[in-house]
């Protein structure tokens, strides 16, 4: 008797650390209790994306979305729900100032403006089952480029589709695929770059979790195109789980004779193993990557020679990101021509953003290339919570920039898709890889961090570039020294000790760095760092002259002062700050307004914390 | 070929020809540090860099690892690069201020004061600058690959495995030559125990070993040369013009059939530590004759100087004579050449170290030669002490501080009659000429037999000196007996004569008298054999005879009596004449 | 016509050569076939009046062997060198003088006095030697006397071939009949058959190196190394300085040869040249060494002439023996 | 005894030619008195003396044999007097066997320059084999010498 309901409950990292399977387990009790096991079907999913109302939960076929779900709301859900057939309001999520809740997934905004490619199954399969993905339509892309194409009529459809890098640089996918198909030497490999080292960035790992066949169908179709005998899957040995359903994957896919010798006896011979980076940043770059499979110190090397002419173990290699190999199943299958449609003119399909920072839907969204700021972090995300105003947004992570928001008054270069340079927005700036290259950031993997006020973009790239130092291979001189002398140049900056000189040190420096280091690590560490100068001089120059951080957040520039008035009318001097000042450098008694004696005060932010009434000003 | 333009001028390179390579050729300059003509290029310090045209601008390239492309256009002079130069420089010499190398590279590219000081800053002039030359060359050439580098980013380090001595190390310093800052030092002192002296030049694996060395060519030492321990570098071949390096040669044996033979293996000094009371060996400061004649050579380890060992001249030195010569239970003949060469010492210690004071102790001074007696009276008036008695022993003095040290030289002065002991500094030996160790298995390889003192024994002591008892062997020089220079070279002429007056006859005569093998009774029974003592009955196994060498025979007869077949045959003397004799002689009552 | 001749005859020797005759088997019958034996008491009944009854020359061939001894041996040896046209000494006790020969190196009165008096299984109370005539009641008795000392075939009639051996080798008796009686040209009169040119180790075919001997041994104090020369292991063997044709059979048994053969053709004297070329190979130089070396060979003599005292150059020893 | 039918003895001398007959050459020179009875034989090295010619000698009546070399050492040929003085020695004890005074073989070192030691040692010898008498070895053998079939081939 087939089930009636199914319920997608989310098992992503995300929901699963917020004890998604509990709630699993406590609706299959409960459903087993109420003998509703056989008409109601739970499938453990992949992650939806919209991580910020974790865990979350759609019943099909209806599509109704519950979030946030508790143990404890099992019983009552399985009561209306699936007893009475009435969907649970107080489960559903309901956008901010919205009257009532949005019953239907594809209603909320969230999941509204987005364009599943890469992301087309998850939520609607279980990870670990190849019968979900086929029942999706899953090898079918294969078996039509196997049987019906010829290996150049894939690379030709792909380049017509004009798809591109979804690793960062965006290098036109079908040309690398010619490239390493013309190239002597064999056997050819493929690799999947799944190091995804950029933090905040967790594209790829959704992915591999949600729906990795997805991946391994792309990889068969290139090793067809290519000519590739083995293809090696290379995942972030901190991706536990993603690690763990990759591998099922392969291994069932090898059981399904898709991967082996003479799969579907078309006589491709193709096998994926599993290699598990180490967890340098570095290793993301390709020549660090395939010194990293063949077992030796993942340092970058010279190029050329390109992998494409000699990668792993010295023969040609195709290196491509995770979400590319994830488009390649849909072009296939729907042809080029419905690629294309989507997108911008030079930057076709979807992208994978991983929203994150001070917004409030943050999450994994996959949207059309070209779609602007303003939509991404408004309609999607969710806009700004706390209603702070919108500072910047950092795009491609540690090798990206920072765009900021509030030049509204002065007119910002676009480059149109005629060419022409018109003044906009840039909140309204569609984004794609020239677009975002133009503006001095860059696509990379997808990370899109928002800032509001409250954010110190000294800090920030001082963050940014603490990473990238910290990660250098030390190989090359500019990118080793250069980068370290920037961080102790911004460093002393946000202690205040900065001086104007240092400024033009820095972009003199960054420009070097940028220019004659060895791998892209190097030339894009001082990004962050370029573009914040570029765009948030005036703050530099607070925290250098003024000594001031406009966002206090750079600690050693802020001095703590009390206001007497709030601290005795609403706080009648209660004496709180005193005592759990770590100086000891407040003074005052019951009833009377309390000082901080600036001396003594390490501006360490504790009074701010415990005051109940916001006595305590930060300037 | 494809066409580049550098610095607006067009050139035609071969494919695969780098950027740097090309400026070269265009002896345009282009500074490097990491970059070294033997290993591969690596792109560590960016110095190299310059500008190529790129469609949508400029892109700054190393020079040293990019390959020319078809209508490559590049500028090695431009703004850009002077100033991405200069900062990278600026930012080496923010971590290492003081390495002369980058000092002076920044003179040549104008930088004046590094505006930069970086944390983890090294004050060294010979600190590393992870340019990496050591660890590329000792994996790309040596092929031992000793060290590596470890850890990451600033933190990087250049170590050995686990920063404890590597086995894989050869030792061969290639790590040393190449290191632009010599942070790896190489101390030649103590390594692989090498006799002091050998350790002057720089101690390549290819080296010549002495000034006067025949002959004076380069010669490979195979411990210390990489090639034989890992396979790799052979650089000394790449170098030779005249492709003279062979790492394949071995030595050689070559047969050549002579006619004539000079043995004149000369003589081994005797070991002077078996007399222990000497202290050769024990002591520090006693020396053989050898030893002070290596010291007193110019090209020697002290430069021709005489020198204790802790490096200061001598105030006293005593030289004995007769170590082990004209002696009961060593060498009971004269070695002929000690008392001259004592004497000569004493002389050029004396033009050295004029203050030195010198003691000679003899039994009795043979100074036999043409204007050896001369030369006797000249040392005795330079003031040369000498005590004739023989040395009984050589002890350490008394530990005082003064006298630490100095030796003591214990002996009976026979002239006076008295006991005497004399404090010196230094002692030399003169040591017994022996026969070579080999002697004996030389002399029954040539049949040769030895005289009683163990050196070869002439055919005559005073009628054929240089011949020996086997027709076309000859010996000369100290292999005969100990003699000095002068006698040596009259022997070996004679003995070069001798051989050349034979090849001048051109025929070899042998006298008529000889003995010779009838084949057709001979069974092979090989009593023959060891009778002769020319050696000149060979057994022929596959015809299961013997026969004799008629150049080689002598004719005495001693074989054709010992034959049990009669098979041997005297001509001169055979057994039906000697019958004949016996009956004329028995004839008559 | 007659078929020729054959006579075999049993002087002082052990007959060890007329059982030889016997061990070419069958081919002793072509011999029967071929030859008339006219004379052969040994194997059968023929008297001395029978021989006397033929004419001189009229018997082809004659084999003596044995030495003479007594006056019998001389007297048929002179009745049949009258007789024969051939006269072969057969054996090296008629062509050497072989084990009766070593008689030569004692006195007619020491052997009489041992046999009949001195052996220690003798019982002559009243020392009875028999004499060459006596009278007994049937008659007189004669027995041959007994000679002072032992002479070969050749010193006492002349021989016309010698076939050396003890005894000598069935297939050089085949090969020498086959010869006759083929009819084959025979060599020279008084040259040596059925022998080869060359000496025993011709046919030993063991390893030899050169000869330097510190030390000599009796056979049975060591198992000799069946590869390696006797004389080498410092073991006496006669083979260098005895013909061959035997086939060099004792040294095959591992025991030194002893000389049955005879002298090889160069040499008159086979002891003296044993001693010289054993005194040659002798490693050592000084006399003391040398003398006790050589006391390692009790009998000299009955070594090195074992076979051949009566052909040696000194014949026998002086009938005085030294003081 | 009457001075006529007085013994004289017959002796053999092998001499070498390097040092024993340089050195009775020496004798006679100097005009030392020295016995007839030695009948001198010259041969390269009493290396060369043959043990069959000494038994010839005998054979052939000789009542006494002197062999005579150099001193050892000193042979012109290295070490033909040692094998002379082995051969010699082993001789002697066969002659025992025979019967024969071993004294008859004298084994002697006579240098070059000892031509008055090879006159003491021939008036010595003679005197010697004199008192030892005749051998007389053949007299008994009525046949004479043994029948050399040899001789008749040769």
């Amino acid at each position: 008797m087939p089930y009636r309901v199914h319920c997608m409950v989310c098992a992503g990292t995300g929901c699963v650390s917020n004890r998604s399977l509990d709630v699993r387990d406590a609706l299959e009790k409960e459903l087993r209790k109420r003998g509703l096991e056989h008409e109601v079907q739970i499938v453990t999913t992949g992650c939806n994306g919209f991580c910020a109302v974790g865990p979350l939960m759609v019943v099909q076929p209806d599509g109704i979305f519950y979030q946030q779900l508790t143990t404890k709301d099992v019983p009552q859900l399985v009561e209306e729900h699936f007893v009475k057939g009435r969907p649970v309001q107080r489960l559903m999520y309901t956008p901010p100032e919205a009257p009532a809740p949005i019953p239907k997934m594809s209603d909320i905004p969230f999941f509204k403006h987005q364009r599943l490619i890469a992301l087309r199954n998850r939520g609607l399969v279980d990870p670990e089952k190849i019968e979900d993905y086929i029942a999706r339509d899953g090898y079918q892309a294969l078996v039509k480029a196997l049987t019906q194409m010829t290996p150049d009529e894939i690379i030709e459809e792909i380049t017509r589709a004009g798809l591109r890098g979804r690793g960062g640089a965006g290098f036109p996918t079908g040309v690398k695929w010619r490239k390493v198909r013309e190239a002597r030497g064999e056997p050819k490999y493929i690799i999947c770059n799944g190091d995804e080292g950029d933090p905040g960035a967790f594209m790829d790992r959704s992915i591999f979790e949600s729906d990795p066949h997805s991946v391994i169908e792309g990889m068969l179709i290139g090793a067809r195109a290519i000519g590739a005998r083995y293809g090696v899957v290379y995942i972030r040995n901190e991706y536990p789980l993603a690690l763990e359903r990759i591998q099922i994957a392969i291994q069932q896919a090898r059981e399904y004779g898709l991967l082996g010798e003479n799969i579907l006896d078309s006589g491709l011979d193709f096998d994926i193993s599993v290699t598990r980076g180490a967890g340098a940043f570095v290793c993301g770059e390709e020549t660090a990557l395939i010194a990293s499979v063949e077992g030796r110190l993942g340092d970058p090397r010279a190029r050329p020679p390109y992998p494409a002419e000699s990668g792993l173990w010295g023969k040609p290699t195709c290196i491509n990101n995770v979400e590319t190999w994830a488009n390649v199943p849909p072009i296939i299958l729907n042809g080029w021509e419905w690629y294309s449609q989507i997108g911008t003119e030079r930057s076709k399909g979807t992208k994978v953003f991983s929203l994150v920072g001070k917004v409030r839907n943050t999450g994994l969204v996959e949207v059309p290339m070209g779609i602007t700021l303003r939509q991404l972090i408004y309609d999607i995300g969710g806009g700004i919570p706390g209603d702070k105003k919108f500072k910047a947004v950092q795009t491609g992570g540690p090798s990206g920039g920072c765009i900021p928001a509030g030049m509204m008054d002065q007119p910002i270069e676009y480059v149109a898709p005629d060419g022409k340079h018109e003044a906009r927005d840039y909140l309204d700036l569609p984004i794609d890889y020239e677009s975002l290259t133009e503006v001095g950031s860059m696509m990379g993997s997808g990370g899109l961090v928002v800032m509001d006020e409250d954010t110190c973009m000294v800090d920030v790239a001082r963050f940014f570039l603490a990473f990238t130092q910290d990660e250098s291979c030390g190989a090359c001189a500019p990118c080793r020294e250069g980068t370290k002398l920037m961080l102790d140049i911004l460093t002393r900056i946000t202690q205040g000790h900065g001086t104007m000189d240092d400024l033009r040190a820095l972009e003199e420096i960054g420009w070097v760095v940028k220019q004659t280091s060895l791998c892209g690590l190097g030339k894009t560490a001082p990004n962050p760092v370029l573009t914040t100068l570029k765009y948030f001089r005036d703050e530099y120059i607070a925290h250098i002259e003024a000594h001031k951080c406009p966002a206090h957040v750079c600690r050693e520039l802020n001095t703590y002062r009390i206001d007497p008035v709030i601290c005795v009318e609403r706080g009648h001097g209660c004496g709180v700050c005193r005592r759990e000042c770590p100086e000891k450098a407040i003074f005052g008694e019951k009833n009377q307004p309390h000082r901080i004696d600036t001396t003594k005060c390490k501006k360490c932010g504790v009074c701010v914390d415990v005051c109940h009434f916001n006595a305590v000003i930060v300037e | 070929m494809i066409t580049v333009n550098i610095n607006g001028v067009e050139r035609q390179v071969p494919e695969g020809t780098t950027i740097l390579q090309a400026a070269r050729a265009l002896d345009v300059s282009i500074p490097t540090l990491c970059y070294h003509p033997w290993l591969k290029p690596f792109g560590a310090c960016r110095i190299c860099t310059v500008q190529v045209q790129r469609p949508r601008g400029y892109e700054l390239l190393t020079a040293c690892n990019t390959p020319c492309e078809e209508g490559m256009v590049i500028r090695t002079d431009t703004d850009n690069v002077r100033q991405a130069r200069r900062v990278v420089l600026e930012l080496m010499l923010a971590r290492w201020p003081n390495v002369p190398v980058l000092q002076q590279l920044a003179a040549e590219l104008g930088v004046e004061k590094p505006r930069f000081r970086s944390e983890f800053c090294d004050e060294d002039p010979e600190a590393c600058i992870l340019c990496l030359r050591c660890v590329r060359i000792c994996e790309e050439v040596v092929g031992a690959s000793a060290i590596g580098y470890e850890d990451r980013g600033i933190k990087r380090r250049v170590v050995t495995p686990f920063n404890r001595e590597s086995e894989a190390c050869v030792a061969c310093g290639a790590c040393a030559q190449v290191c632009l800052t010599h942070h790896i030092k190489f101390e030649p002192e103590d390594y692989r125990g090498k006799p002091p002296e050998f350790l002057l030049g720089p101690n390549t694996a290819i080296f010549i070993p002495t000034p006067q060395a025949v002959p004076k060519v380069p010669r490979i030492d195979p411990e210390a040369c990489i090639h034989f321990k890992t396979n790799g570098c052979q650089k000394c071949v790449e170098v030779c013009e005249a492709k003279a390096v062979n790492h394949e040669m071995t030595d050689q044996e070559i047969e050549i059939e002579v006619g004539q033979i000079l043995l004149a293996t000369g003589y081994e000094l005797f070991d002077a530590s078996v007399m222990s009371q000497y202290g050769y060996g024990r002591l520090d400061n006693v020396y053989s004759a050898l030893d002070i004649e290596r010291m007193l050579n110019a090209t020697g380890p002290t430069g021709g100087r005489v020198l204790l060992k802790n490096g200061q001249p001598p105030r006293a030195v005593a030289i004995i004579h007769c170590v082990g010569s004209r002696d009961e239970n060593y060498q009971r003949y004269c070695s002929r050449v000690c008392c001259m060469y004592a004497l000569k010492f004493a002389h050029l210690i004396k033009e050295r170290c004029p203050e030195a004071e010198v003691y000679d102790f003899y039994i009795d001074m043979r100074a036999f030669g043409k204007g050896y007696e001369e030369f006797y009276s000249r040392v005795l008036h330079e003031g040369t002490n000498v005590i004739r008695g023989k040395v009984a022993e050589v002890v350490q003095a008394g530990w005082s501080k003064q006298d630490e040290g100095t030796l003591l030289v214990r002996c009976e002065d026979t002239l006076i009659g008295r006991f005497r002991e004399i404090p010196v500094d230094m002692v030399i030996l003169c040591n017994a000429i022996v026969p070579q160790r080999d002697a004996e298995r030389v002399a029954r390889l040539f049949g040769l037999s030895r005289s009683p003192d163990g050196f070869f024994l002439e055919r005559h002591p005073k009628l054929d000196p240089v011949a020996t008892s086997t027709d076309g062997l000859f010996v000369a020089g100290c292999a005969q007996g100990p003699k000095d220079i002068p006698d040596s070279v009259a022997q070996a002429s004679a003995a070069a004569a001798r051989m050349l007056a034979t090849i001048a006859k051109g025929v070899v005569e042998i006298d008529p008298v000889r003995a010779e093998i009838n084949e057709e009774f001979c069974s092979g029974c090989r009593v023959c054999n060891a009778l002769c003592p020319y050696s000149a009955i060979e057994y022929l196994a596959d015809k299961n005879v013997s026969r004799v060498n008629s150049a080689l025979c002598k004719g005495c007869g001693t074989c054709v009596a010992a034959c049990p077949a009669g098979a041997i045959t005297g001509y001169g003397f055979n057994d039906r004449q000697i019958q004949a004799e016996l009956e004329g002689l028995l004839a008559v009552r | 016509m007659s078929k020729p001749k054959l006579a075999l005859y049993w002087a002082a020797s052990c007959g060890g050569c007329e059982i030889t005759v016997l061990d070419i088997e069958e081919k002793i019958l072509d011999v029967a076939a071929f030859f008339d034996i006219v004379f052969w008491p040994c194997a059968m009944d023929f008297k001395y009046k029978d021989v006397e009854a033929m004419e001189d020359g009229s018997i082809d061939l004659c084999l003596f062997n044995g030495a003479i001894r007594t006056s019998e041996n001389e007297a048929i040896a002179r009745l049949l060198r009258r007789k024969s046209k051939i006269l072969v000494a057969f054996g090296s006790c008629a062509c050497d003088g072989c084990i009766p020969g070593l008689a030569n190196l004692t006195t007619r009165e020491e052997i009489l006095d041992w046999v009949y008096r001195g052996s220690p299984s003798t019982i002559n109370e009243n020392g009875v030697r028999p004499q060459p005539k006596v009278r007994v009641p049937e008659g007189e008795l004669e027995i041959p006397e007994f000679y002072e000392e032992v002479r070969t075939l050749a010193q006492v009639v002349p021989v016309d071939y010698f076939m050396p051996g003890c005894p000598p080798q069935p297939p050089q008796i085949v090969k020498v009949m086959t010869a006759i009686m083929t009819g084959a040209q025979l060599p020279p009169p008084g040259s040596v058959i059925g022998a080869g040119d060359k000496t025993c180790c011709d046919e030993c075919g063991r390893t030899r190196q050169e000869k330097r001997v510190k030390r000599f041994y009796r056979p049975w104090e060591l198992v000799p190394d069946p590869d390696q020369c006797l004389l080498d292991q410092g073991i006496i063997c006669l083979g260098p300085a005895t013909r061959s044709g035997c086939g060099a059979l004792c040294v095959k048994a591992n025991m030194p040869c002893r000389g049955c053969y005879g002298p090889p053709p160069n040499v008159t004297d086979q002891g003296a040249k044993m001693i010289s070329a054993l005194a040659s190979v002798i490693d050592s130089q000084d006399p003391e060494e040398i003398q006790r070396i050589l006391d390692q060979i009790p009998d000299p003599a009955g070594t090195f002439y074992r076979f051949s005292v009566p052909a040696s150059l000194l014949h026998r020893r002086r009938s005085a023996p030294a003081a | 005894m009457k001075e006529q039918e007085r013994f004289e003895p017959r002796i053999i001398g092998f001499l070498c030619n390097w040092c024993a007959y340089t050195g009775a050459d020496l004798a006679g020179v100097s005009r030392m008195k020295s016995a007839p009875n030695v009948r001198v034989l010259r041969l390269m090295c009493s290396g060369r003396v043959d043990p069959t010619f000494v038994l010839r000698a005998f054979q052939l009546g000789a009542d006494g044999v002197l062999v005579a070399g150099c001193h050892p050492g000193d042979c012109h040929y290295q070490e033909g007097n040692y094998k002379a003085l082995r051969r010699t020695l082993l001789l002697k004890r066969v002659l025992r066997q025979f019967g024969i005074d071993e004294r008859r073989l004298r084994l002697e070192w006579i240098s070059a320059s000892e031509g008055e030691k090879f006159a003491r040692v021939a008036n010595e010898f003679t005197e010697e084999i004199r008192a030892l008498g005749p051998l007389e070895l053949t007299a008994a053998l009525e046949t004479g010498p043994a029948l050399e079939l040899e001789e008749v081939r040769a």
